[in-house]
């Protein structure tokens, strides 16, 4: 029970070892830059949920499952949905209503720029809000590949 | 009259030869080299629409296609040799 | 008649086409290969209609996700093959 | 039956499309979408923008109010805000009930 006939040739192993880092980076930086660039959360969380499913393929299934858990990953993805409502709560009591923008204008992150040009710190409360959102598709979507694949009995070709 | 529109024309144009392999081909690898084919093609085009319009911006979506299209093929290949998943 | 307009004819076309193929097909895994062509196909257009953030998210679902989740599907439940 | 309804959804479709405006062209003024409107601002002004000539500077634009550089994350975070609350809680709802079914308990 080791697990070994799970495991796909050497080469993919390899590349993918290789290629799950870079992806995952990539993800990020869609996520981070949601405010600038095309792209958000949902876009970066499905390119972050595609780059486990390349290690899901790879390695099998139940060799990623040891090292993480879906109760990890379902834990993570309630964390999103958790910074989410706090911080649309938190639009309630600094500014006017429910997920008002209350920090545009304010120093931290509320630079409010310029035709063209684009700092990374601006946008209020768009970026906490879009890696919450990335959060929670990461982890919901890798979940439910993961599960899916958990059950598949033997298959026969 | 553009000559990178002209080479999108004749990208898709490709696309239409690849597609025929995707229907005809009479077992399941053929049509996977096919699907692997439309994939390198859409990239280019991709690339070409983006040289057209002067937009660095528009790249993004190539990288993203270049760094996911495979896992299909991988998962394909991977019913394909049997065995648990 | 414009070089744009010719493309976007062109992708028209092939993605009715690939549709049609996909549903036509008896068996299961070729049909899953024709509607991964489709939505190659769909993220073209959605980038050549000035559209990229709807392009990255059918890259990332459609390319990827979609295809894996219904492999899996056939693989745990029975192909009807071909012959 | 079947293809009665089809006809005519389908004359439906291509009716609106020959219809429509000439592509990526906007619209001139509210008038030419809503004729009974008493206001003057169209959707495109007040989110994109619009150019005061006199005053030289843009007026009513997203960048100026929610600071993002991108309009639409600003459209699908700020201004419908609620509707993406509401896409996640759908995905949460399909995530906790597939983990409902395949999920294995422990222990």
């Amino acid at each position: 029970m080791n697990g070994d006939e799970e495991k796909m040739t050497v080469i993919v192993q390899t590349i993918a070892a290789l290629l799950f880092p870079i992806t995952l980076i990539f993800s990020f930086y869609v996520i981070m830059h949601g405010h600038l660039t095309p792209g958000g959360g949902f876009q970066g969380g499905a390119i972050g949920a595609s780059a486990i499913v390349l290690l899901i393929v790879a390695y099998g299934v139940r060799n990623i499952e040891k090292r993480m858990k879906e109760e990890n990953l379902s834990i993570f993805e309630s964390l999103g949905g958790l910074i989410f409502v706090v911080v649309s709560i938190f639009g309630i009591f600094l500014a006017t209503a429910f997920l008002a923008n209350f920090l545009v204008g304010k120093a931290i992150f509320g630079q409010i720029p310029a035709w063209g040009e684009a700092p990374l710190n601006s946008g209020g409360v768009l970026p906490i809000l879009n890696i919450a959102v990335g959060m929670k598709v990461i982890g919901g979507l890798s979940a439910v590949v993961m599960l899916l694949a958990l059950i598949t009995k033997e298959g026969e070709r | 009259m553009n000559p990178f529109m002209i080479a999108l024309i004749l990208v898709l144009i490709s696309i239409a030869i690849a597609m025929l392999r995707v229907l005809l081909g009479p077992t399941v690898p053929d049509r996977v080299v096919g699907l692997d084919t439309i994939n390198t093609l859409v990239i280019a085009g991709m690339v070409l629409f983006g040289a057209y319009k002067k937009e660095t911006i528009y790249i993004d979506v190539a990288i993203v296609y270049a760094l996911l299209s495979y896992v299909t093929t991988l998962f394909i290949a991977k019913y394909l040799q049997g065995g648990k998943l | 008649m414009s070089l744009f307009e010719i493309a976007i004819i062109l992708l028209s076309i092939f993605m009715i086409a690939s549709a049609i193929i996909s549903i036509w097909f008896k068996d299961l895994l070729a049909s899953v290969i024709a509607l991964a062509v489709m939505s190659l196909l769909l993220s073209l257009y959605f980038y050549i209609l000035h559209a990229p953030d709807v392009a990255i998210a059918e890259a990332g679902v459609g390319a990827c996700l979609t295809t894996a989740i219904l492999i899996i599907t056939i693989k745990s439940t029975k192909r009807m093959e071909e012959d | 039956m079947k293809k009665i309804a089809f006809i005519v959804f389908f004359a439906f479709l291509l009716f609106a499309s020959i219809e429509m405006r000439e592509f990526g062209k906007p619209p001139s003024s509210v008038k030419e979408v809503f004729p009974n409107a008493n206001y003057d601002v169209t959707m495109d002004d007040r989110i994109i923008g619009k150019y005061n000539a006199s005053a030289e500077k843009w007026e009513y634009g997203a960048v100026e109010e929610t600071g993002a550089n991108n309009v639409v994350t600003s459209v699908v975070f700020d201004y419908r805000g609620y509707d993406t609350l509401g896409e996640a809680t759908v995905l949460f709802t399909a995530i906790a009930g597939v983990m409902l079914l395949f999920g294995r308990e422990r222990k």
